[in-house]
């Protein structure tokens, strides 16, 4: 009895270590599988974000493509190298001291843990944000800015402007203490980049011949389908700006709405394509191609701070006033003499804080705080746009000769032209050697 | 011999060759230029500013011709190219002292003999 | 020793009860993982999904550089204007009324839920197809239709005919029921477009001077980069059209699946490139540009209905095919009179016809099913189209006066030219301003 | 007691079973939950790499258009279709062939298992890196090659030379048996392509006019806007082509690696643009365009093989070099009389070379085996390129008649000008049909 | 009758447009031309090679006038197209025979009155 | 002094160039026309329909210069520009009444001096 007494307590014991030992073995591919799941997550949030930070990446060519169209043949080149060295000066500096400036990352970023977005990723996705920034003021000055002026401007804008004021709210500063909100930078990229771009333009002067007495003489672009193929990429490029601003995406939640971020995005665009057609239709009698296109990016712009809160017809609204805001805005800053070729002034900043504001009319935002940031983020980026531009035209000059500026900066600037002449006849028949060695 | 100028407008070119071709006429230069006349200019728009294109797109044909040739082509160009409308060109006839083929170096007439003619 | 009984009676509970909350932690961790995982999946799915919707609507710049390219310069504004309100139109009615009808889903779609797929993702996937449809007429009536006409055509495209024809299968409807097959859209997309163009075409006539008596004028595009170019973006963009309709991406069978598609969508691009070019090579004893970029949109068109069913050597042949079958239906229309600049009927009517019949041969489809969905797809967009022009063109006039023709559409409808004169002498020497208040 | 004894052993087995019903149960489900898992993580896999490849393929027109650019107008049509037939050629001779040769995979690839990574997707992803290799050589001999001499060497490239000089270290031949590191192909694409470009270039000779007795005659390229915007593809198109090449991207490890590629890709381009233009500023007196981009693509160039080795600032030297590099390396094929219209040699073949060794300088990578492997590549590709480019010489022929040339070869051999006169006037007035039927 | 043919620098184009509209010239053909004269090339470069586009952008205007309209002519156009710097160009005066307008048959100097005039 | 016209091919314009220098002749003023003589038109072709581009690229430079400088002018061009083909061009002498040049207002042979000769 004893023994079977003992041959039960063995059974029992036998039975509840087997039972243990695989429970135990169970409970160890259970974590495997959750850190196995945990890094496919984060795979999947490093992939998501890298394709959006591309996505805002073919925003560069936009930009450049928009400018180049809407500018004369004589300053081509002077306008992929501006916007290619935007690229360029913004890769190395934001690296090196502007992402450390703006997320307390450590200087030339390697190897960064974010906590909660893979952190390399995110820096990638950042870098590409503070090009945009950038890039933003170059189109308003173009055809009579020295290139070294830019460059410099460049450098700073990348280094240190955006990042200091990125820093007040992405960065988790003062702004974002007070309940700003500002999802994928209407403010802190567009209105930062369109008020810099005011301010550059009062310190260098709008384009010899633009004003004739009070005649405003029109310097019509030279080839709208660059125009409209660049505003196209920007369109595209925007599907990465504001559903990348997401940052994390592999909850049903976060994917969720990043695909509403989609389609409020398109829905911005559309209407401020609709409004400003319309409305350039009844003002000038004919459907305007380039308030249509600008338009677009007013939309877009737009709907930048509220993408995630303001949705479905409350978008189309929010973009068509944008088209609105941007065709009379456009028409003021012509009659105000601020020369602005590609409307750089009234798409990014006058748009981008008319869709900060927004936010707090249509997408549960503190109206007063959405005031108050995108006032501070406008005069922040005019001040110091305009501080820096005078700086530089008392010290290395922003301007380049008259007669620089008649023959184009291509020339000027770069010794080349961007159409060749052997387009006409055929070959370089006006050409001839002068040193070759 | 006169050098024939006539300045068209472009979508007549086709009919003013055509007859051209059909008076003998084998020799012709034709250039793009921009013309002012009578004609108004372009009224268009870009970006809310109103501007005049105020030269229009011409076509202009030099024609080197001997002295009997000149009516017929005159004769030719102004039935092919007119529309009667304001804007329909005009024709300018000079005097040509000499004309040289630069294959053969033949001189005056024979030079504007065509190939083969 | 009862004692002892209750001892081992508790021993036995305790480790039982043990060994289950310890089965229950486990298990609710799996639980857990389980919805983790299907999150996860659901956020994969929704990431290629937004991937490939992109990679579509890069198609619709595309589609505008290549009119663009094929058109003649005069009419390049034009081309761009329609190409844009094309996605903007589409972009809004699609979304208030269009994907309701096609789909079930409510009108102005929110918050969508589909089932299997992300639906908010989904929408947007749909919505780009949706201007596809839309913007394939463009090309065909480019350079005389008025800008009205086409927007207001635009507009019940993509709010009533796709929808309405669409729903015949993808919504389910009685064409889905018999068993036909198409899987991205030969006929629903493509055939519906070129047929309608086709009827467009027809209601409009041929530009000026295209036909005088029985000889037909060429009229040569004015730059072959920008179609060059054009037809390299569509042709990356059905990268996101045929492999994006797979709709489901997460298992290891939809993503093989996938990658299949793009395999096969490539061998039958390169194939329709490769006999479209050898083909003109014979009849015109020169390998021929236009022909050979349609016959990429050919091997294309081909293609897509079944993507996923005609594999390897076999997609090949079928994009071969369409590749001839271009060549010799643009010379067809050419000498019918239909003018057709760019071949939007030859590429998307004709080989979106074929593509469907081959699911028939090649796939597994049932032949005699393909054909009759296919002609009723064709039949009625050529009905629908013809009609719609017909109805305008005895409202408000679809066609713009000769005058306006000749001159071109960027003067008559938006009252500024493509292509600036200022390109030529360097600065706009001839612009003065009239009215600049 | 007899029974309250057996009781307890019922319910002692009766709970163990219960327990184990229990973990067998969730057994299951941690074992559906691992499968699917590993689908999940295929299908991200699958994903990543598709998406990479589709960023490659955007390489392909920037390559038409950087070419297009930097050559004269009257060749465009020309430069498009070589281009756009480079992937057709591709498209079909990789598939059949090539990646048979080069994988070891069956020819005419179908339902390809690869093991680690998704075969299928991996094909793909293969077969635009062989696209890349024989586009390089297009740039190099444009404005003066046969078109169907072109399109041989297209074939044999793609099917063979590539495919085999792949094999011996991506099919894990003797280079890799002897420990060389090319992670993204400096030297197995770019330096095979650029010396299979100097190859053709010593076969083929100087366009006509570029060398008069000493004098180096500049060609112009006719249009800068289509070079930059093709820079900023490839550019672009870079961000697959690095990270892609990783091959594997589910866990975190492997996305980390990623997200690093991409910034010291960036960093290597950026560093490049900066020391090319700051040297031709040094040399020229102004910063040269040309020299700009060309410094974009020697910095990508160059990371390429040491792109998971090479990290920030190593990034940014060894790139920098590379810009510097490219500079001094056109100078001097110029006053060789190797006439490289784009500079294909110089971006890919030297500093591909400069790429492969810098592995063994900054990345960690064995110096010699490094050198060996390089030169290898360079001079095999050298040499066939030569021996494929001389027996097309003396069978087919591959230049085509000055005549020909002159008037370019648009005309030539295709029988179609790029930009048609019709561009000028508004209308095609200098044409009239030969024959329409 | 005199043809006045006048090479220009392109931007003062609207000075000499505004300047001849004052003193009563209508009728105006212009046309894009490259010039070569005693002002120097401009030197471009391109991937380290230097070269001279010896060619500069002038606009060239013709002008068909009656014989009194032909020293107010060239006196516009002398004083609106001056820099002072080489390079300021040309004015040409040629016989002309004839002159037709083609949309009336108009001969000769009633073909040179402006319409309405 | 005359008004020499020279219609060239535009692949002979740099030899030309060079042989009218050697002859010093410095003022030249060229511009891209359209010619038809008797060589043939090109034949293009476009998605099928063959079509004759009928006029050709060619070179104009119009040449004034005294009457001393007429001969070598002529001599220069016809040497420097002749392939012996069909299509080489054609040079017409035309009478010249004045010129003014516009920098200094010098007329006629004065004018055409060049700067520093
Ligand atoms: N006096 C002139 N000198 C040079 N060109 C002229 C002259 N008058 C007219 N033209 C050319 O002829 C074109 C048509 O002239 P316009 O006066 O508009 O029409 P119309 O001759 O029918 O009255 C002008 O655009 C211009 O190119
Ligand atoms: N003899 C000439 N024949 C034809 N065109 C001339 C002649 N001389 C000058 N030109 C034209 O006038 C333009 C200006 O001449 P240039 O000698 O440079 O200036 P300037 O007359 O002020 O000395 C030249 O670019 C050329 O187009
Ligand atoms: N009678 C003419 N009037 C005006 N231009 C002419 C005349 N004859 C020839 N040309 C110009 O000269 C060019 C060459 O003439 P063409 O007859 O083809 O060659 P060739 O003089 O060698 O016989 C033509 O393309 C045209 O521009």
């Amino acid at each position: 009895m004893n023994k079977s007494k003992f041959g039960v307590l063995g059974l029992i014991v036998s039975l509840g270590c087997l039972a243990f030992a695989q429970d135990a073995e169970l409970a160890d591919k259970v974590t495997a599988l959750e850190a196995s799941l945990a890094e496919t997550n984060f795979a999947l949030d490093t992939l998501s974000l890298l394709f959006y930070a591309v996505l805002v990446a073919f925003m560069q060519p936009g930009f450049a493509l928009l400018e180049a169209g809407l500018h004369s043949a004589k300053n081509i080149v002077n306008i992929f190298m501006k916007n290619i060295m935007d690229f360029v000066v913004a890769g190395l500096a934001y690296w090196a001291v502007g992402f450390s400036i703006m997320y307390g990352a450590p200087l030339f970023i390697r190897g960064y843990e974010a906590g909660w977005v893979p952190g390399q990723a995110d820096f990638f996705f950042q870098l590409v944000f503070a090009a945009t920034a950038a890039t933003i003021v170059s189109g308003a000055i173009g055809g009579r800015m020295k290139f070294t002026a830019y460059l410099i401007f460049s450098a700073v804008m990348t280094a240190l402007i955006y990042p200091v004021m990125g820093s007040w709210k992405w960065g988790g500063g003062w702004l974002d203490q007070l309940g700003f909100a500002d999802f994928a930078g209407s403010s802190i990229v567009h209105a930062v980049g369109g008020f810099a771009a005011l301010g550059a333009v009062l310190a260098i002067g709008p384009r010899l011949g633009r004003y004739a007495g009070n005649k405003i003489n029109a310097m019509p672009g030279h080839n709208m389908a660059l125009a409209g193929f660049g505003v196209f990429l920007l369109w595209l490029g925007w599907f990465g700006f504001n559903p990348g601003s997401q940052l994390a995406f592999s909850t049903a939640a976060d994917s969720t709405t990043v695909a509403d971020i989609f389609i409020n995005t398109n829905l911005a665009a559309s209407a401020g394509a609709l409004s400003a057609m319309i409305l350039s239709w009844a003002l000038f009698k004919k459907p305007d191609f380039t308030m249509t296109i600008n338009g677009i990016l007013a939309g877009l712009v737009t709907i930048t701070a509220g993408c995630d809160v303001i949705v479905g017809g409350w978008a189309v609204v929010a973009g068509a006033i944008g088209g609105i805001l941007v065709v009379f805005s456009v028409l003021m800053f012509d009659r105000l003499k601020v020369d602005d070729p590609v409307g750089a002034i009234s798409v990014h900043g006058i748009c981008g804080v008319w869709g900060t504001i927004a936010v707090g009319i249509f997408g549960g935002g503190n109206l007063g705080v959405q005031v108050l940031g995108t006032l501070v983020y406008a005069a922040g980026a005019f001040v110091s746009g305009y501080l820096i531009f005078m700086i530089l035209k008392y010290t290395i000059g922003i301007r380049v000769t008259a007669e620089e500026e008649v023959r184009g900066l291509d020339i000027a600037e770069h010794g080349i032209e961007g159409y060749s002449p052997s387009d006409y006849v055929g070959d370089p028949v006006v050409l001839s050697a002068v040193a070759g060695d | 011999m006169k050098l024939i100028t006539a300045v068209i407008r472009p979508d007549k070119l086709p009919s003013v060759k055509e007859a051209l071709f059909k008076a003998g006429v084998r020799g012709i230069t034709i250039s793009r230029v921009s013309g002012h006349g009578g004609q108004g200019g372009i009224i268009e728009q870009y970006r809310g500013s109103q501007f005049v294109v105020e030269f229009r797109e011409k076509v202009q044909l030099s024609i080197a011709v001997s002295d009997s040739f000149v009516e017929p082509t005159i004769d030719a160009i102004v039935k092919s190219a007119r529309t009667g409308e304001i804007g329909d060109g005009k024709i300018f006839v000079q005097p040509l002292e000499n004309v040289v083929r630069i294959r053969t170096g033949e001189k005056d007439t024979e030079a504007l003999t065509p190939v083969g003619a």
